[in-house]
């Protein structure tokens, strides 16, 4: 029987506010999710997704797969260790920019230095939203928030060119509103042998509304024959917009990077696996110890 | 009277003096004596000052003594630092080369560069040297060697003939008497709770290094393949008990291992492990603090912290062992405690029990798995299922027709995010009615140990190391010692039992607050003194003999 | 008898549910009335349900009562949750157009939409309703709506004024008596804490925001050019602390916001200033945990947190206003303390004292700021010269001729590295220095405040804004309250004072395992009873009666 | 009177291994700051070193001049109070690679983002030295020491692209045993207006004994006509190494790259001066809150 959309709902009571971004990544989760099954590529009981804490970590009450609803920034070290625990888990993390980016950056850069066999997918609205409208790493200089009333006093980082440095081996960014194209990414970045990064731009309608700005610029780098095997093209690309503000006209969103490499967990388990019962005599080490 | 020999040997960072040490420890190991070493060495690389202590004796030691029978020096600063721990009778043995003193002397250094090996072999002459005064056979000096030295070991066989061939009139200077008991393993707590926590299903250790809890990250690495598990090392302590947390939510035993400061990122995820109800083991070892303190020395500053650490109110057990074979079975306990009861659990072990080896019998047999209490795969599954102890169900992700839902926000009986005032309180409730049932089963434990003469008025109240000096004196003045291996839910049923009549209750531990006395202050008991130690050092025998005068008068 | 007057104020988050409930304040702020707001809100942003309940008395209130006067709802839900508090003769006022009931509805989404105004305006019209139902004159509603309504302010009065035309027959149903004082500043804790920290000398504030104390970052953030000092919001709490450490080490006041996820982080950094002795002041708020727990509710759960958090032994001081008064004052004296001593000093909130809103009487001048013993100029200087009280005197970096070196590890009075065990024993007897000394300062200070009738037989016990409610209650019924204002050290000279021959003492405090219960008795005194509720809401004077007849029967 | 190198010395008894790449560092930044007093460039009192935990850390009982020893990672955070505190101040935060790029990377990340007016030196050993010898985010892949006796399983991180993408304007490589190269690069740093990162190849005698590696390898970019006002040139040549093992021919040192952009505390303080004792009158603000 083949799943659907509504499969992967919960009884949880949405509270995202209305015209969220948020609403896009879910659907593209659940439809990635669905058609993954469907297709015979994915297991749905083998589904984790790690989240973060913000308005984008309700997602994990709000889609019926397994879950492990983390602390603020730290939801990538436990997806880490889990596919250690049991590297046969598709996991995914579902992080905030202000999570992800900023209180647990170093936790991104290492899980992507690493190439752990996961994906990350960034909820990237450029604004601390559940905290009512601060700036994050990825938000505009100049940003006015409850705490800079006079604009944010940082340029942003550009999670692109983070990851790109870092060693990723899928690198993409997706819009919310276009929800086929964000959708496709999710599922390559799952079926990505590798660590798998997708900046979705998410416009918080509340405390940073985007979408006109969003809108006209972006423009997918696929249509645009972008070769995502050339790091130095997908560093150019990456730069074309910094995550500023209105000087630039265009926006590229689609795959920047991918590559090839062998996994953490293949090399920290060599064949080990963790869930085996078995407990070993130690006695021959005690005789080592005499 | 019991044989007893304790040997310092003490030179630079980089000299391999806790080499040296082990190899004296098997020596006498091998002679059927029980050994306890001691390791003191400073925050630097190369240079500054080393020593090791091993005693040896026909009953069980677990603490050093000032005075020593033989000094083994590489340097002229051990015996600057250190003389005044010979007595009459004591032997000097050193490197002549570097050293002036009166004694047994050994060109060491020459005879290490004439044969181009690295100036570490300085050590096993010296081991030959040191066999050849205490009388014993070659053959005896040859086998320690072979066991514990990894690279040019004919070498360094030939190196000890040349020492134990040159001791010329130090030739069974000190004869020492072989008794008749076979060779037991010697252990640091490190490496003793590394293997209780593999014999209780450990899968993966998660560390970054920190004194003294690193040869426990290089024991379980070096080990890995035997041991059939995965130790890894992520980029800060936060990232390790995440990691270990995501695999105990996936269903692999896990542990990790840290010191106060570590501990101190750790602490998030340690509520979030009250909150989401994740099983972990932390191994939280002593060192003096605050911050950065004496990276490399001795205390025991951390009871409160560990017992309070975390925002919010959750159950948790911190136990506490006092030398490696408690560090091996409680280690297996704490595995099995924290995946019962789906809670953490902090393992605390001071600096001097995690550095220092002890000659111990372990029993791998009496360490068993508990298997947790597991989803009997009937209806509908419920992470956060409300039962009377406060413990549900588990299952895995992976687990066909099951969501496994953990939750670091209050959440429903399916690990759905709530707000709700009533399932507020129930949450609360569930860790609540945990707490009780986490101490209904330490009752049926053994949570505190007892030594000595429990009927004398004195009882010396202590708690991990310390142990060693304390229970050595009390046997020797007729004390009684109690040492609590539980310190939360803390066994006040052992104190009501064990306390009443009591004069002169006496704490001794190494901070200068006196933590375990203020905690059992806490709980309506009298605590009539305490001797604090807090000078980096673990306290000795004599040290502790001196003080109890002062406090038993 | 004292007049007095509830009303809530229901409706979805980005209602401006907050912002009414402090219009309608000031209404009866300026009628010289005592006011007390009670916010409840969800952790979201948009949807679910808010309320805010305003309780104004001619006499000092810091509680919400059940009961109110006037429900004001903009949905339905606010009337199925709430329906139960009204009473007899209570009034309902109502948006018509979204609402059913009976009582005064108005079409408010009509008013606002009809101007093309956003639907917040509906607050300003309901407003007007409200006062006309007062009997009040319609300047009074003007005032209140320029003093607090930044944007299109005549729209809004004119909204205002439709509102109150609109009453009809309510028109003066609940005739409201002015009262003869002046109006007063209505603070919430936050408010209050980060004046009392400026007035104190604060200049920079640093926080990451989380619920309960984001308020406070945005207030400073929107009043720094006024109050002179800069805010700044790094990246994570570890960076929050790290940043103030610096900048107090290089002679700046400075104070960080948290809550107690943050506060996790930063206890290495606690650590640190315990080693180093670095000047700290950090605000930890408290909200419902373990773990994210309730991010926007009420709970007293970190009482033994702040008070043994970091590894390692140092002194800090604990602190915990219960309105904003005591906030503003102990705000600046924990600067003062942190200063004068050296060391960390934790101010402890709990939410319904940084999210209610208080009138509050403040006297700037009775802040002072308390200069710090400073190096005076002779000689060669040392950061960490041993004197009497453990405390060196301070210089900062810039200062010509000297050299100033802070130390994560020990270290000798330059605050250069030692290990050696001499050092370390008069270093911790330094800090040990300290914590007399602080002690001794406090017992001058007002560490516990007592209301009613201390004579009595019932004495009830209670910390942070709980005592609200208790003062109220134990007034009415004739007991004796005492309030710990300061924690750590714990002021048991005062408990000494206060307890003996009470027969009766009752905690009640916001959590599930009488935190302030258990730290009584571990300093030795009885505690007959507890009244802990832990459903993540504030308690009200009603419940609280409730619950003494039980307890005081 | 003219400050030598003897004059920054303590008393304090030096405990590096003999051969130690850290001596280097140490005579270059005291003959860099005798120097620049010497130049009348900088104030010695105004002069802060900040450290991390580690072998690199003791260099601030080795140098006679303010200093804050500060927590393992933590040595950038406090920096950047210090300068917020007191902008006069020159601050420099002597780190380690296992500090600065490991337990506490995102303070890294984020002092180059907001461009502080500071220098950061890392001691590059490429271990956790201190430790006894565990591989740190800049080991080689394969690396041995006591947590990974069959090799390190992880890629590292190069700290140079890293800082490239984070917006450090200042961003150098050095080694330690080029002491007047390197002496000149503290120099510039210290002089530079913005964020300034020098990583400094730094032999560990003990654990990681590089010389031989480096010796015949390393060139200077300068030499070579580099323009590091060039981003792309600048990040181009970072990559011509990546930390990793023996394939390398070439080791570039010397400025990567250099611009110029307004810094954090210049934005962040607007003109304030945070040690005027003065207390402002609330009395307006509390009228207020009637
Ligand atoms: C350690 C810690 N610090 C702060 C918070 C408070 N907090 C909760 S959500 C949030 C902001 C989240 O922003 P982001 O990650 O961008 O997610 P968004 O809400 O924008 O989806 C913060 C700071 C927390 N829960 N834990
Ligand atoms: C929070 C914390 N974790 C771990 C440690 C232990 N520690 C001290 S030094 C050190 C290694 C330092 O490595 P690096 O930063 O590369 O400096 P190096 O010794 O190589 O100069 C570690 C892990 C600590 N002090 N604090
Ligand atoms: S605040 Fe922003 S991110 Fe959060 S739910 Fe509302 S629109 Fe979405
Ligand atoms: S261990 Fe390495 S880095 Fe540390 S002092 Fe020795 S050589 Fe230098
Ligand atoms: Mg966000
Ligand atoms: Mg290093």
């Amino acid at each position: 029987m083949s799943l659907r959309l509504e499969d992967f709902s919960t009884y949880a009571r949405n509270t995202w506010c209305p015209g969220c971004g948020n609403f896009g990544i879910e659907r593209a989760a659940k439809l990635a999710f669905a058609e993954l099954v469907n297709e015979g590529k994915i297991r749905r009981e083998n589904i984790v997704m790690v989240t973060g804490i913000g308005c984008h970590g309700k997602i994990a009450d709000y889609i019926n797969v397994n879950s492990f609803y983390s602390l603020h920034g730290r939801a990538i070290a436990p997806a880490v260790g889990i596919k250690l625990a049991n590297p046969m888990l598709e996991v995914l993390a579902f992080v905030g920019d202000g999570d992800a980016l900023g209180e647990g950056l170093e936790h991104t850069v290492f899980a992507a230095k690493r190439n752990v066999d996961m994906t990350v997918i960034v909820h990237d609205n450029r604004v601390y939203a559940l905290t009512t409208g601060q700036f994050t790493p990825t938000s505009p200089k100049g940003f006015r928030g409850g705490s800079t009333p006079r604009g944010a006093p940082e340029e942003p980082l550009n999670p692109i060119e983070l990851m790109l440095v870092s060693g990723a081996t899928f690198v993409a960014r997706a819009y919310s509103v276009n929800l086929n194209h964000t959708k496709e990414l999710v599922k390559q970045a799952i079926l990505h042998r590798g660590f798998a990064f997708i900046d979705v731009l998410q416009p918080c309608y509340t405390f940073f509304d985007t979408y006109k700005y969003y809108g006209p610029r972006v423009y997918d780098l696929q249509k645009e024959g972008h070769d995502y095997a050339d790091w130095d093209a997908a560093m150019a690309r990456a730069r074309e917009w910094n995550y500023g503000g209105e000087e630039v006209e265009r926006i590229p969103i689609g795959i920047f990077f991918k590559a090839d490499r062998p996994t953490y967990e293949e090399i920290v388990l060599a064949g080990r696996n963790l869930r085996d019962a078995s407990v070993p005599k130690i006695s021959g080490i005690l005789l080592r110890h005499t | 009277m019991v044989q007893e020999y304790s040997v310092l040997i003490g030179g630079q960072a980089g000299d391999g003096i806790r080499l040296a040490g082990g190899s004296v420890a098997r020596l006498f190991n091998r002679l059927g004596y029980w050994v306890f070493v001691y390791n003191d060495y400073q925050s630097l690389i190369r240079g500054g000052h080393n020593f090791t202590v091993v005693r040896a004796s026909g009953k069980r030691v677990q603490a050093h003594r000032n005075k020593v029978d033989i000094i083994v020096a590489f340097n002229q600063e051990t015996l600057e630092k250190h003389g005044w721990r010979l007595k009459d009778g004591s032997i000097v043995i050193f490197d002549s080369d570097s050293v002036k003193a009166e004694g047994l002397g050994l060109p060491l250094t020459g005879i290490a560069s004439k044969r181009n090996l690295p100036l570490i072999v300085r050590n096993t002459a010296a081991l030959g040297a040191l066999a050849s005064t205490l009388g014993l056979e070659f053959h005896l000096v040859e086998e320690v060697v072979r066991s514990s030295v990894r690279r040019n070991v004919e070498e360094n066989i030939a190196v000890a003939k040349e020492g134990y061939d040159m001791s010329g009139g130090y030739r069974g200077f000190l004869r020492v008497q072989a008794l008749n008991n076979p060779p037991r393993p010697i252990l640091s707590g490190n490496e003793a709770i590394g293997l209780g926590a593999v014999k209780a299903g450990l899968k993966l250790y998660v560390a970054y290094p920190m004194t003294p809890s690193t040869p426990l990250l290089h024991y379980l690495a070096g080990n890995a393949d035997e041991l059939g598990i995965a130790v890894v090392q992520p980029e800060n302590e936060i990232a390790v008990i995440g990691i270990a947390e995501g695999a105990a939510y996936a269903g692999v035993r896990t542990m990790v291992g840290t010191s106060g400061g570590g501990f101190c990122l750790m602490v998030e995820h340690l509520s979030l492990a009250g909150q989401a109800e994740i099983p972990i083991v932390i191994m939280l070892g002593e060192r003096p603090g605050p911050a950065i303190g004496l990276p490399t020395y001795h205390a025991q500053g951390e009871l409160f912290f560990p017992i309070f650490a975390g925002h919010g109110e959750f159950p948790r057990i911190v136990v506490s062992p006092g030398d490696a074979e408690e560090a091996f079975y409680l280690s297996a306990e704490a595995q099995n405690l924290a995946w019962r009861f789906q809670v953490p659990v902090i393992l605390v072990a001071d600096y001097s029990l995690l550095e220092s080896s002890f000659s111990s019998v372990l029993d791998e047999g009496r360490v068993l798995i508990e298997k947790p209490k597991m989803w009997s795969g009937g209806g509908e599954y419920k992470r956060y299922l409300l039962t009377w102890d406060g413990v549900s169900p588990l299952a895995f992700p992976g687990t066909a027709g099951v969501t496994v839902k953990v939750n670091s926000y209050e959440h429903d009986e399916y690990g759905v995010t709530t707000e709700d005032p009533v399932l507020t309180v129930r949450n609360a409730e569930k860790r609540l009615a945990k707490s009780r049932a986490i101490e209904d089963e330490l009752r049926k434990k053994e949570t505190v140990k007892t030594y000595g003469n429990m009927q004398a008025e004195t009882v010396l109240v202590t708690w991990g190391s310390t142990k060693g000096a304390v229970v050595e004196v009390a046997e020797e003045h007729g004390f009684g010692v109690l040492q609590p291996l539980y310190l939360n839910p803390f066994p006040v049923w052992e104190m009501e039992k064990h306390f009443p009549g009591k004069k002169n209750i006496v704490c001794v531990e190494a901070n200068s607050t006196g933590q375990l006395a203020r905690w059992i202050m806490f709980h309506g008991f009298r605590v009539d003194r305490t001797i604090l130690k807090y000078d980096g050092r673990a306290l000795t025998v004599d040290e502790l003999e001196e003080k109890i005068k002062e406090v038993s008068a």
